[in-house]
């Protein structure tokens, strides 16, 4: 299966990234935008087949080492490859 | 001579340059902030090192964008020779000046430390004081120095002689070993086609002052200097 | 927890305990308030002023001990960062800063934030940081956290210091099991300023405004108390993180707005919002300048909705500075911060009330006298026992090794004494293009930009000595630093530290505290180097184990001509190498008893002051004077880690005799007496020094040559530069690479 | 609306980081993994609600700043705010 990971930073963190993109397109003359958030793809190929396994491992990799808990969040969606 | 150091938000390298420069020119460069809409004129611009908008999104992606840029290119285009280092030439890159793009570091480190290059052409402004196949000591520091290009860029970039350094050992020799961030052919600087502009993630300005350890770096100025004077 | 006093509606014990305020303290608190309860913003106000970190209650009547004056002195202790004289109207600010507990929780933005934090301690006063350095502390090797957490503090003191461009020029690191749930992460930071453009955080004048610049405030690094009742929380969202996420972009604009404006004089005081944000930097301008503030938080930029006064005052938000401005200069210091893209917002004026005034929506939320914030705060005379000092060791508990070349090369691979390189190679030690004196010798040097002046700059202390010996590990501490600043030919000037320690609460670990000032105070007496900074961290201890007592010491020194100054490398092949001070075969608490025998015991090496002075003086001025220019200092592992370091860097080995001692070889390559200093010089010049060395009484000895491609030592043993060069500089990247 | 933009590395161009994770997963003793790659996220408040223009509006801005296409894809998804 494929394993496309969301990691986000938790709200409330700040998010120097997100904002210097955000004031860049503001003087690039991208008006009406209210925030930027940036984050991280991480995109996993993996031998697992079986769906609710394939999640368990992703969720173990997520916490172990793909998110930093302490300031981000993580989101798992799978799909066959 | 006259030279145009430019500045952008994060930049951190444009008064070492501008001290090479004037070491070299014996007057002080012009420091041009990058929202002004042009650059006085000049003989030479320098993008400097540094981490203009922080490096955030890609290094160099944002001040490619900066309003100073479009003249940045117009001179470019016109024969104004423009020197890159570092932050510099990853923006030649994000600007379309240079070919290529920066990736992270192989080993995924920042990396500060002085490497041996080897000089492949000795027949432009930037290096004609030095000798062909010399081998000199120039410090690196960057986080995303890994030059990348694709198959066909880079046989151009060979073919026609473009690749004004390259990461190699004491001895002069490319090896896998001699290259600190996995750029491609061992790459640490580009030409463009006619030779007048260079990208080079080493700092020459770091080592042109005896003092500092060395003066390998000294030797791109003076030749610059005795060019363009 | 129960009290007798008022307390507020909705305010229970609890909270007033969660706010670290104990039920005397509180009664304080609404004494000062003539008798009445503090609103639950008001308590958030005195529960971060009277902490220990910004009250420093325990350790007051401690670090009063301390000398602190001097005629290079023009700003001890007390303003946001020291200031020394290095002449021609220029002075060095500096100080050093602990970022400990939140590089535990993330080591990234822990340490980045730390570095942040200190720079702007230092610009503040209206210093260009001309460099960085970094003490860390970690845990055992060989404890599952401790890669992780070398990996994010190394990174993210890079990550921040980098992107500024203030190169991060040295430091120390060190492992220890008693780290292992409290590492240790000291930034320090040195800057540069003019004399008459010094800028100072009291805010006087009454009616003058206050201004708001930097980044926007969010609920950062607000740890108060989680509130109980809902009234105070009424969005219960997730648990919001307390990590503060570090900006140096902001920061670099910051510092680059900060400087511009002070080119000007339209800045009556400033002062960075660090800990305790705009509630410690609002109260400490008020009351350095003797005058009340009043702010109107609904001017206050914000990233988040719906902040309440409480987070507002307490919110620890990054890159961030307070000023009062001269009356009507608002609008040029406005196009300066908007020329940097900052937000910059008038919030509020300068009173004569005395009083620390805020309002929210239409609403007084705080009304506190000043000087019960700052000045009245608790101040403890806590209980100490100060440990008697253990007895030198006997030559028993510290026997001969199997091999002494295996014993070097142990050392020299050792987790304490390999190479660092693996981690300055992650800071950019060279912009700025003054790093004269790079990362690897005794002190770091810096050259005063455009200027034939340089500073040489180092941090130090062996924490096992402390342990062992309080007073002597706290002179001890001193007296390296201002040894390794000798070393590369600086005048050492002044000291900042920063004082990492367990509980307080307990009498023996303020024995330490106390202990180690007393060291302190006597070495900087002794050496005339007084202390201009500081800072102190306690309470760094988990299930009742403490870290070992870490009084971290920085020093600078001027080094007048930069051409006169010196490498830690041997010079040449065929060099003479001389050693001065003393040779007693101190092995008690060394390096060598520790690893190689597996307990370090006794007292740790006797500092004498005395000769530490005069054999200190006699190599700078041979430096001065350009006749030595390769000196390196014997520190930890002793003299014959300290010869293989300076062949190391030089790649040129060297023959060493034992002397005409009745000590045992391995007590004379390995012991850790003090005051001492190897130097490679030629031959001819070497007769001169040993005669002028014995006429001023200065103990020296021909210790050997320069020679070859190994070290050798009389009587046998033989060490390739090769091996040891594997040994020593594979420990901590083989480390760092292996998960 | 809400923008969620996807950048992710091209075919053919290395990824140190990608490369980096997948190693380390290695030894954390997650097996079974064929590849990694890291991407970007982008996410981005806008004020328009129009579905057509807001994903005009958001591919410029990802040819001009938010990816580089020299080695570079991207791909855009909007959901209503
Ligand atoms: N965290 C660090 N950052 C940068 N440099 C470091 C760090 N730790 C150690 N170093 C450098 O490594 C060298 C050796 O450190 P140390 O053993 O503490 O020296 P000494 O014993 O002379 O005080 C010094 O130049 C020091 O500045
Ligand atoms: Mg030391």
């Amino acid at each position: 299966m494929k394993a496309l990971v969301k990691v986000t930073l938790k709200n409330g963190v700040l998010d120097p990234q997100g904002k210097a993109i955000h004031q860049a397109l503001g003087s690039l003359g991208f008006d009406g935008i209210d925030q930027v958030r940036q984050g991280k793809l991480i995109e996993i190929d993996l031998n697992e087949n079986d769906e609710a396994k394939a999640h368990a491992q992703v969720e173990k990799m997520c916490e172990k080492l793909l998110a930093n808990m302490v300031i981000e969040n993580y989101s798992i969606e799978l799909e066959a490859s | 001579m006259k030279a145009a150091v430019i500045v952008f938000p994060g930049s951190n390298c444009d008064r070492d340059v501008a001290v090479s420069l004037k070491d070299a020119m014996g007057c002080d460069a012009d420091m041009v902030w990058h929202g002004d809409a042009e650059i006085p004129k000049t003989d030479l611009i320098v993008l400097p090192g540094g981490f203009s908008y922080g490096d955030y999104l890609r290094c160099g992606a944002m001040a490619a964008q900066s309003p100073i840029m479009k003249d940045v290119v117009t001179k470019a285009n016109s024969g104004v020779p423009v020197l890159g280092i570092c932050n510099g030439f990853q923006l030649l890159t994000e600007a379309g000046l240079l070919p290529g793009a920066m990736l992270r570091n192989a080993n995924l480190k920042y990396l500060c430390k002085d490497v041996h290059l080897r000089v492949e052409r000795n027949d432009t402004i930037f290096s004609r004081h030095y000798t062909q196949g010399d081998v000199i000591k120039i410090p690196i520091a960057h986080h995303d120095g890994n030059f990348f290009a694709d198959a066909k860029t880079l046989a151009q970039l060979e073919d026609r002689n473009l690749i004004a350094f390259r990461y190699c050992d004491s001895g002069g020799k490319i090896t896998d070993e001699a290259n600190p961030n996995g750029s491609a052919n061992n790459i640490a600087g580009i030409y463009n086609e006619n030779g007048t502009i260079l990208g080079l993630m080493p700092h020459p300005e770091r080592l042109a002052d005896i003092q500092l350890g060395g003066v390998d770096g000294k030797t791109m100025f003076s030749s610059l200097v005795e060019t363009l004077h | 927890m129960t009290t007798d006093s008022p307390m507020a509606e909705g305010i229970t014990p609890e909270i007033i305990a969660e706010h670290g305020l104990n039920p005397r303290e509180y009664a304080a608190v609404c004494d000062s308030l003539g008798g009445r309860a503090p609103s639950y913003t008001e308590l958030g106000v005195f529960s971060v002023m009277w902490s220990e970190h910004c009250s420093y209650k325990s350790s007051r009547v401690w670090l009063a001990k301390l000398p602190t004056t001097g005629p290079q002195v023009i700003c001890g202790p007390g303003e946001n960062a020291g200031i020394v004289d290095i002449g021609d109207g220029q002075a060095a600010v500096f100080k050093m800063e602990s970022h400990n507990h939140p590089s535990y929780i993330e080591p990234y933005q822990g340490a980045a934030t730390g570095v942040g934090g200190i720079m702007r301690d230092v610009f503040t006063m209206g210093a260009r940081p001309i460099a960085n350095m970094n003490a860390l502390r970690f845990g055992s090797p060989e404890h599952p956290k401790t890669r992780h957490l070398v990996s994010g503090v190394v990174s993210g003191i890079g990550g921040y210091g980098n992107c500024i461009g203030v190169p991060t020029v040295g430091g120390e690191v060190n492992f220890d099991k008693s780290y292992d749930g409290n590492i240790l992460v000291n930034a320090m930071c040195v800057g540069l300023v003019d004399v008459d453009k010094i800028f100072y955080a009291a805010a006087s004048g009454v009616g003058n405004p206050v201004v708001y610049v930097g980044s926007k405030t969010g609920r950062d690094g607000i740890h108060g108390a989680t509130m109980a009742s809902a009234e105070f929380d009424d969005d219960s969202e997730e648990k919001r993180p307390t990590v503060q996420v570090g900006d140096p972009f902001t920061e670099k604009l910051l510092l680059e707005a900060c400087l511009e404006l002070m080119a000007g004089d339209a800045i009556i005081g400033i002062q960075d919002m660090g800990a305790a944000g705009l509630t410690s930097s609002g109260v400490e301008m008020a009351d350095k300048g003797g005058v009340g503030v009043e702010l109107n938080l609904d001017l206050v930029p914000c990233r988040e909705e719906e902040m309440t006064a409480y987070e507002m005052l307490l919110s620890e938000s990054q890159e961030r500075m307070l000023m009062v401005l001269t009356p009507g200069r608002e609008d040029e210091a406005q196009k300066i911060f908007e020329k940097w893209g900052l937000d910059f917002s008038v919030i509020g004026v300068t009173t004569d009330t005395g009083h620390f005034v805020t309002r929210h929506k239409g609403e007084i939320k705080t009304d506190i006298p000043l000087d019960t914030l700052a000045n009245n705060a608790p101040k403890y005379n806590r209980l100490y026992t100060i440990a008697a000092a253990p007895a030198k060791i006997t030559l028993e508990e510290a026997p001969a090794p199997n091999s002494l070349k295996h014993t070097l090369l142990k050392l020299m691979g050792s987790a304490d004494l390999c190479s660092r390189r693996w981690v300055w190679e992650q800071y950019d030690h060279m912009v700025m293009g003054d790093t004269v004196g790079r990362p690897g010798g005794d002190a770091a040097v810096v050259r005063i930009h455009g200027t034939d002046k340089s500073l040489a700059i180092t941090t130090d202390v062996t924490p096992r000595y402390v342990a062992a010996d309080a007073i002597e590990g706290g002179k001890q501490a001193v007296a390296e630093t201002w040894r390794n600043l000798s070393a590369t030919g600086a005048t050492p000037l002044a000291i900042t530290d920063c004082m990492n320690f367990g509980n307080p609460e307990r009498s023996e670990i303020m024995g330490q505290f106390a202990g180690a000032i007393r060291g302190m105070a006597e070495a900087c007496e002794a050496l005339s180097y007084p202390v201009v900074s500081g800072n102190v961290s306690l309470y760094n201890e988990t299930n009742g184990q403490a870290i070992l007592p870490t009084p971290a010491i920085g020093g600078i020194g001027l080094i007048k001509d930069t051409e006169m100054r010196a490498s830690a490398a041997i010079g040449a092949e065929g060099d003479t190498l001389l050693l001065i001070g003393p040779e007693r075969g101190h092995l008690g608490q060394s390096l060598y008893q520790r690893d190689i025998i597996g307990t370090a015991k006794g007292a740790p090496p006797p500092v004498d002051l005395e000769e530490e002075r005069k054999n200190g003086t006699f190599v700078r001025e041979l430096i001065a004077a350009g006749d030595v220019s390769h000196v390196h200092d014997c520190s930890d592992g002793g003299l014959w880690v300290a010869v293989a370091e300076m062949a190391l860097a030089a790649n040129i080995g060297a023959d060493i005799s034992l002397g005409n001692q009745d000590l045992p070889a391995h007590a004379i390559l390995f012991g850790e007496d003090q005051a001492r200093y190897i130097l490679s010089v030629d031959k001819a010049k070497s007769l001169e020094i040993l005669e002028d060395a014995r006429e001023n009484g200065i103990e020296i000895r021909e210790l050997g040559f320069a020679h070859g491609d190994s070290l050798h030592v009389e009587g046998g043993d033989e060490v390739k530069l090769a091996d040891l060069r594997k040994a020593h500089e594979s420990w901590l990247p083989d480390y760092m690479n292996t998960v």
